[in-house]
């Protein structure tokens, strides 16, 4: 029965949703190079872990591929400047998250060439796997895939535990977003590359690429480069989101559940996006850090939707500019996709190294606003990946029972939003769960806090 | 065999103790916010009627043809002072059992399910197997609509109750719709 | 009731306390006179309740009987005088042995008219209705097989529909004459036979307990009353009500 | 830039709302109201069965509810449809010649007791339809079981329909029987065709099974209810009657009658599967979906009553917030269940 | 708890309406619901009610001194179940037919907490005048909710008032109201009517442990002590 159910299960996961995939806008556009704009702003907090150390002061001048920021501390990576000029300041600009953050602007340079300095590209099949990694680290890479985790946390698997498979995550399974399947069809040979590297890095023989069925050129082309002396697989899964969720990935391909609170590791695997993949090639194959990526700029509200290669820390406004502006009827813009992706209300906010895309949207597709009472109807549960039960945990969130939240499993949402793509009563599910686990992690970590200011021993009571 | 399941089914549903002759009505108001505590209180419950029920059999039979209007007075006397008894003897007995059910023990004996159950079986002229299946039928009518109004109101909980409602008003309705809802039960069994 | 009493026993908590609370906090008093107190109590209680009760019971007494009696002269049609028989050992018999459990012995009561002759027995029965047991009683000619009224003692069916079986006079009326076993048919299906009783509209299960509480009483004891009404039963020695 | 682009980058039109920014093509809103246009063959049958007083009945009780929300309710409540589909509901459970001051009142005490004291839409437990109907029931017995005869002609109106509020119409009114009350009462059955194409007596909406099953196809087709609920309620009723009717099949009617007689289908298909009361997950839908089955089967077979529809799916509703407990969904990663 | 200092009326008129044993506290709900059918089985009850109230009230506060704190709540009980076999014999002597109609529910006055609690609350810590005062303000209170009750269902439900019929014959009675359902309905619009005019006044609504469970304290027993602090084995019920 069980193996029945999981041969059903191959190539997805329970649950889900099915949102229209828009893909068409974009799938079919080359990735096209954007020009320098005439600044750039690079925020030193691009990525998951400690914000980079400011290395630049007002006034210098810095070639593109030369570091602006430091790693700090192991999770954390450099940051670098993508394009060269001279830093006109380091101030509070925008942060596509919403907030501020300190970031260093830098005026371009408009008579450079904008040809990065000369650098040794390494010869990785000489390195071990530490070096590896400190190459990784040291070119900035993080998760293009949009939570921006460094990629060289992952390159080092825990003491004692084997990693069986890679998982190479190409379902890109928000609307709109096409930039992993132009790189997988444009740049096949890279991928595989980066996959040779890491599955060295990780001692590893096997490597699962995971697309989703509504790109099957990516499949075929990636399929047809597959080098003959590694262990690759493609796997074509069905279309659903959140496919691209670690998770619903492992689970898809291996069958296995990740256990509640822990890593991919746990299951021996290692997930890592596709771009991410092409971006550790590319270190390896020209020396250079990540400056750029490739962005989708998509949606009903562009004038020209496009996929293009952006220079790290282009503002929003240079970007949907050279894409034609907006329509008039554009009511959203959105970093990352429509599902997960971050509302914007301020243009000047740069890309950053997570940025997958850009998405307009207008007041067609915007979501009505009136919100009606629960009913009950249970379509967040056969909705919710990871089964939890979203009608309930809202009304809780309603009346601010977040202990009882936790009870029922509030921190393994992962705020993928299906519970709210489905709910007939508008309810904001998915934003109310992640308030509360806001709540929640700030009282878990005053709980901590207060227990070691009690002391060791002292916090017992506590 | 028929006229005893009838005993059962009818205190348990087409005559339920609480819902129908609003016997145990204090438990069930006061008492039903949370499932876990209904059940158990639902149990301990049985446990008191069945006592009752074999107290007043004994009494009835041997006791109370010489003097009935003692009735009333032995009845509270002697289940409060037998339960109270049982008690102890569960305390030193069994802690976990105690823990579980104990605690509600005095709180139960003179509950008006208890006397009702003992006042019901005699002027039925129950005997005592018919009495037993009468205690445990109402015993498992009380349960049942105790953790029912207890799931039933850990749901309203979450709900936006209007403030007039609060005041015992919606817990009244809610028992009213359930004894509405056991109408269906009439007659079971009879015809 | 808790809603508003602080020691309700809902919350766990609140029988721990009550636990607590049993701890003796007041200044002790000694046993022989707790005891002494409660005895005192007890004894002036008994003593004011045996003089009610002896007060009150004659009454009450008075009271049972004469409904009793009023119903058996109403199912039997107004005999000149009643009289209980007891089923000891079989039969039904006016003056059972002494050892024998009059208490709860089955009986009838045989009504006499003025010449003495046995009219009819009335039969007090009981069974499960629509809502909870109902009692009757119904008189019955063991000559004819006819039953000759029947009365509804007791009875919790459904007010404005099922206790039309004690309210509804026509109902009430069917029951007189109409031959044993008797058949519940629905109003004005019936085909006119003398076993037939018209149920009420919208309280089919009241009247059908009524027709079975009856045909399984009978079918009971039809034998013994039988038995008892060829044995000639006599009138009591002076006319009256039951004893 | 021209000033063309730099207009159209105006930041501030742009509007900041949570993720996810796609909605799915559910609203509550055209879920009520998709159920009421499912509703109105039922009525047209109802109408077409009973005569005008069908009409009248239902608009009473619908009238009864909206009302009763659009005075206690919150402001706006009307528009998402459930108190009409309330009212709706309650008067297809209604016999066509009951008077229409009952009908006014079973809506209102509906909505009242049945719904807005918990709070308003989505937050009662017990169907409000079916609390209105079951208070009719209970105070007016006669009155909701008089079944007019159907297939008198349109124009006709039927028993009490015009009696003055708070008094009994007196109206001598041609009377027949449901199949159920013929069952129970008379041993006497309904022929098969009959009870599928409802020509035979009864309430106004639980007569045309077929109609009922269109209905109910189309909303399961749009996800517009569990199908799981009516289908385990049928199966149960046709499993527990086969049964019990080949055991003894003088005693008991066969499957096919008891799914096509009395109120099973409207109930199945209309009560049981309101989203509101009815549990949310689906192994609950199951359990809930068998155990309101076999309450029919024991009511209409064993209790005093001829119908039981009605009460089964009250006392399963009461037994919802239980059953949701226990049947809450396993955790991804884990063996514990979402709510304990 | 320092006990206030009450004048006679207040306590006497605080029973009736403002601390209704029915109404706001919700005690002696049992006979409340099971014998309110009709306005005569409602008035006989709380005149039984009454009687037995007022009498135990007045024994308890004559022996106070006399009856040990151990045994006081026993003591209390035998007073009251003695009072209660009284009031049941008397009526099935003097009333039958009433006696018949409230059937066990007679019986059933002596775990009306109601009663008990006065006598721990009151009675047993006051002067002999004040204990009665108190007691026929409750027992009036009783009284007079029971009657409201009793006055609805059977007006409703039977289109009369103590027997006599109100509409003619053509009123179509709601049968529900004299079933237990419409018990439970009448009581709770009861309960919602009094929390309407209280919110209407201004007046915050009775705290009670509704509905996040925190059961929030009504003084019961009013000035002088609830019943939390000496009673808390004090047996109840409904």
């Amino acid at each position: 029965m069980i193996t029945l159910l999981d041969g059903w299960l191959k190539g997805g996961f329970r649950h889900g949703v099915h949102p229209p995939d828009h893909k068409e806008a974009t799938a079919s556009h080359p990735i096209r190079r954007m020009p320098f704009p005439d600044e750039i702003v690079l925020p030193l907090r691009q990525h998951a872990g400690a914000p980079a150390r400011l290395l630049v002061q007002p006034g210098q001048r810095v070639e593109r591929g030369d570091k602006v920021g430091e790693a700090q501390g192991y999770v954390s990576v450099p940051i670098h400047a993508s394009a060269s000029g001279t830093v006109t300041g380091v101030d509070w600009w925008p942060h596509p998250d919403g907030s501020q953050a300190e970031a260093v602007r830098i005026a371009v340079d408009p008579h450079s060439a904008q040809i990065p300095r000369p650098r040794l590209v390494p010869r990785w099949d000489d390195l071990n796997p530490d070096q590896v990694r400190d190459a990784v680290k040291d070119a900035g890479v993080v998760g293009l895939g949009g939570a921006a985790f460094p990629t060289h946390v992952k390159l080092k698997p825990p003491e004692g535990m084997a990693v069986e498979t890679l998982l190479v995550n190409g379902a890109e399974c928000e609307p709109y977003l096409t930039s992993d399947h132009r790189v997988m069809l444009e740049h096949p040979e890279r991928v595989h590359f980066g996959i040779r590297i890491m599955m060295q890095c990780l001692g590893t023989s096997r490597a699962v690429i995971g697309v989703e069925r509504n790109k099957p050129d990516a499949v075929a082309r990636l399929r047809a480069t597959i080098p003959d002396d590694l262990d690759i697989e493609v796997i074509a899964l069905r279309v659903k989101y959140p496919q691209g969720a670690e998770k619903m990935l492992i689970k898809a391909v291996t069958g296995r559940e990740v256990p509640s609170g822990k890593l991919p590791i746990h299951v021996g695997t290692v997930v890592q996006n596709v771009g991410s993949i092409a971006a550790i090639a590319e270190i390896f194959e020209t020396g250079y850090p990540l400056i750029e990526r490739i962005v989708t700029v998509s949606g009903p509200g562009v004038v020209r939707p496009s996929n293009l290669l952006v220079p790290v820390g282009t503002k929003l406004r240079d970007v949907l500019a050279f894409c034609g502006g907006l329509t008039p009827d554009a009511r959203e813009v959105l970093m990352g996709g429509p599902m997960m992706g971050a509302p914007q209300g301020d243009l000047d906010a740069p890309v950053l190294k997570g940025t997958s895309g850009i998405v307009v949207l207008t007041a067609a597709e915007a979501k009505p606003t009136r919100v009606h009472p629960c009913i009950s109807c249970g379509h967040c549960l056969d909705a919710c990946p990871v089964f939890l039960n979203p009608s309930l945990l809202g009304k809780e969130a309603q009346a601010g029972r977040y202990g009882d939240m936790v009870e029922h499993h509030l921190m393994d949402c992962m705020l993928c939003g299906s519970c709210s793509y489905v709910c007939p009563s508008n309810i904001p599910l998915s934003q109310m769960f992640a308030l509360a686990k806001g709540a929640v992690r700030r009282e878990q970590q005053r709980a901590k806090e207060a227990a070691a200011a009690d002391g060791p021993g002292g916090g017992k009571a506590a | 065999m028929g006229e005893l399941l009838w005993i059962f089914v009818s205190a348990m549903l087409v005559n339920n103790f609480t819902l129908v002759l609003f016997l145990g009505l204090c438990p069930f108001l006061g008492v039903s916010a949370k499932v876990g505590t209904a059940v158990r209180m639902g149990a301990a419950n049985v446990f008191v009627l069945v006592i009752t029920s074999l107290t007043a059999s004994f009494l009835n039979a041997f006791v109370l043809v010489h003097a009935p209007y003692l009735r009333l007075i032995s009845f509270i006397v002697v289940i409060a002072s037998l339960v109270q008894i049982v008690e102890m003897a569960i305390k030193k007995l069994s802690p976990t059992l105690f823990r579980e059910l104990g605690i509600f023990l005095p709180l139960i004996t003179t509950n008006c399910a208890i006397l009702g159950l003992a006042i019901f079986q005699t002027n039925r002229g129950y005997g005592a197997l018919e009495g037993l299946f009468f205690a445990l039928g109402a015993g498992a009518g009380l349960t049942l609509a105790l953790s029912l109004m207890a799931s039933i109101r850990e749901r309203v909980e979450l709900s936006d109750v209007p403030a007039v409602a609060r005041n015992m008003g919606l817990v009244l309705v809610l028992a009213g719709t359930l004894s509405l809802a056991f109408m269906g039960f009439a007659g079971l069994f009879t015809s | 009731m808790s809603a508003s009493l602080p020691t309700v026993s809902g919350t766990p908590e609140a029988p721990r306390a009550a636990e607590e609370g049993r701890v003796p906090v007041v200044p002790h008093t000694s046993s022989p006179r707790l005891v002494a107190t409660l005895a005192v109590a007890g004894a002036i209680a008994g003593l004011v309740l045996v003089l009610v009760h002896q007060w009150t019971e004659p009454r009450i007494l008075e009271h049972q009987a004469r409904v009793l009696d009023e119903a058996v002269v109403e199912v039997l049609s107004g005999p000149s005088s009643t009289r209980t028989f007891f089923l000891v050992d079989g039969a039904f018999t006016a003056e059972p042995p002494a050892a024998a459990d009059t208490a709860s012995a089955d009986r009838v009561y045989v009504g006499f008219d003025a010449g003495g002759a046995p009219v009819g027995v009335a039969l007090a029965a009981a069974e499960p209705g629509f809502q909870d047991v109902i009692r009757l009683i119904f008189g019955y000619d063991p000559a004819g097989g006819a039953v000759l009224g029947m009365k509804v003692l007791e009875s919790k069916e459904t007010p404005g529909l099922g206790d039309k079986i004690e309210k509804d006079s026509s109902f009430v009326a069917e029951f007189r004459g109409v031959v044993a076993p008797l058949l519940g048919v629905k109003q004005g299906a019936g085909s006119g036979g003398d076993d037939e009783i018209d149920m009420i509209t919208g309280a089919t299960i009241s009247s059908r307990a009524i027709i079975d509480i009856i045909n399984h009483r009978l079918e009971a004891v039809e034998a013994d009353v039988q038995a008892l009404w060829r044995s000639a039963p006599a009138a009591p020695s002076m006319a009256g009500g039951l004893p | 830039m021209s000033a063309r682009l730099e207009a159209a980058l105006h930041a501030g039109r742009l509007e900041l709302v949570a993720s996810p920014h796609l909605k799915g093509p559910q609203s509550t809103v055209r879920i009520m109201w998709t159920v009421v246009a499912t509703l109105v063959p039922v009525v047209a049958m109802a109408a077409w069965s009973f005569g005008l007083s069908a009409l009248l009945v239902i608009a009473a009780a619908t009238l009864g509810a909206v009302g009763t929300e659009r005075l206690f309710g919150q402001g706006g409540s009307l528009a998402d449809g459930s108190a009409a589909l309330t009212g709706l509901l309650l008067g297809l459970t209604l016999p066509a010649g009951v008077p229409l001051w009952m009908a006014l009142l079973g809506g209102a005490f509906g909505i009242g007791f049945g719904k807005l004291l918990f709070g308003g839409l989505g937050q009662n437990v017990f169907n409000p339809a079916l609390v209105g109907r079951a208070f009719l029931q209970a105070a007016f017995p006669i009155a909701l079981t008089t079944w007019p005869i159907p297939g008198q002609g349109w124009s006709r109106w039927a028993g009490d329909t015009f009696a003055l509020p708070l008094l009994s119409g007196g109206a001598d009114a041609v009377t027949g029987a449901t199949p159920l009350g013929l069952m129970k009462f008379e041993e006497v059955s309904t022929p098969f065709r009959e009870l599928f194409l409802g020509t035979t007596g009864g309430s106004l909406g639980e007569t045309s099974a077929l109609l009922i099953l269109l209905g109910g196809a189309y909303l399961a087709y749009r996800n517009y209810l569990n199908w799981r609920i009516p289908v385990s309620i049928l199966a149960v009723v046709a499993g527990l009657s086969s049964a019990i009717h080949a055991v003894d099949p003088a005693g008991f009617p066969g499957a096919p009658f008891m799914l096509f007689s009395g109120g099973l289908m409207l109930g199945a298909v209309y009560m049981a599967t309101d989203m509101v009361t009815s549990p949310v997950t689906n192994a609950g839908a199951w359990l809930y979906g068998a155990g309101i089955g076999a309450l029919v089967v024991l009511i209409r077979l064993w209790g005093g009553l001829p119908e039981g529809v009605m009460y089964a799916i009250l006392l399963m509703n009461a037994l919802v917030p239980f059953i949701d407990r226990a049947t809450q969904p396993r955790v991804f990663g884990t063996g514990r269940r979402a709510a304990t | 708890m320092s006990p206030r200092v009450t004048t006679p009326s207040e306590d006497f008129l605080r029973g009736v309406w403002r601390e209704n044993p029915v109404l706001v506290q919700l005690l002696g709900l049992c006979p409340a619901l099971a014998v309110t059918n009709t306005v005569a089985n409602s008035l006989a009850m709380g005149i039984a009610t009454f009687f037995v109230l007022t009498g135990s009230s007045l024994l308890v506060s004559l022996l106070k001194s006399w009856i040990p704190k151990e045994v006081r709540i026993s003591a209390y009980i035998l007073i009251i179940a003695t009072f209660v076999t009284m009031a049941d014999m008397l009526l099935a002597a003097l009333v039958p037919d009433i006696h018949k109609a409230l059937g066990a529910f007679i019986a059933l006055i002596v775990v009306n907490c109601m009663i008990l609690g006065r006598q721990e609350a009151f009675a047993s810590k006051r002067p002999v005048g004040r204990a009665l005062l108190d007691a026929f303000g409750t027992g009036l209170g009783f009284i007079v909710a029971l009657f409201m009750m009793g006055t609805v269902r059977e007006v409703l439900g039977n289109g009369s008032f103590l027997g006599v019929p109100l509409f003619g014959d053509a009123f179509e009675p709601w049968i529900i109201m004299i079933l237990p359902p419409g018990g439970f309905f009448t009581l709770g619009l009861l309960l919602l009517v009094f929390a309407w005019w209280e919110e209407r006044k201004d007046v915050p609504v009775h705290p009670r442990h509704w509905p996040h469970g925190v059961t929030v304290t009504v003084d019961a027993g009013g000035p002088g002590g609830s019943p939390a602090g000496a009673g808390v084995n004090a047996p109840r019920s409904d």
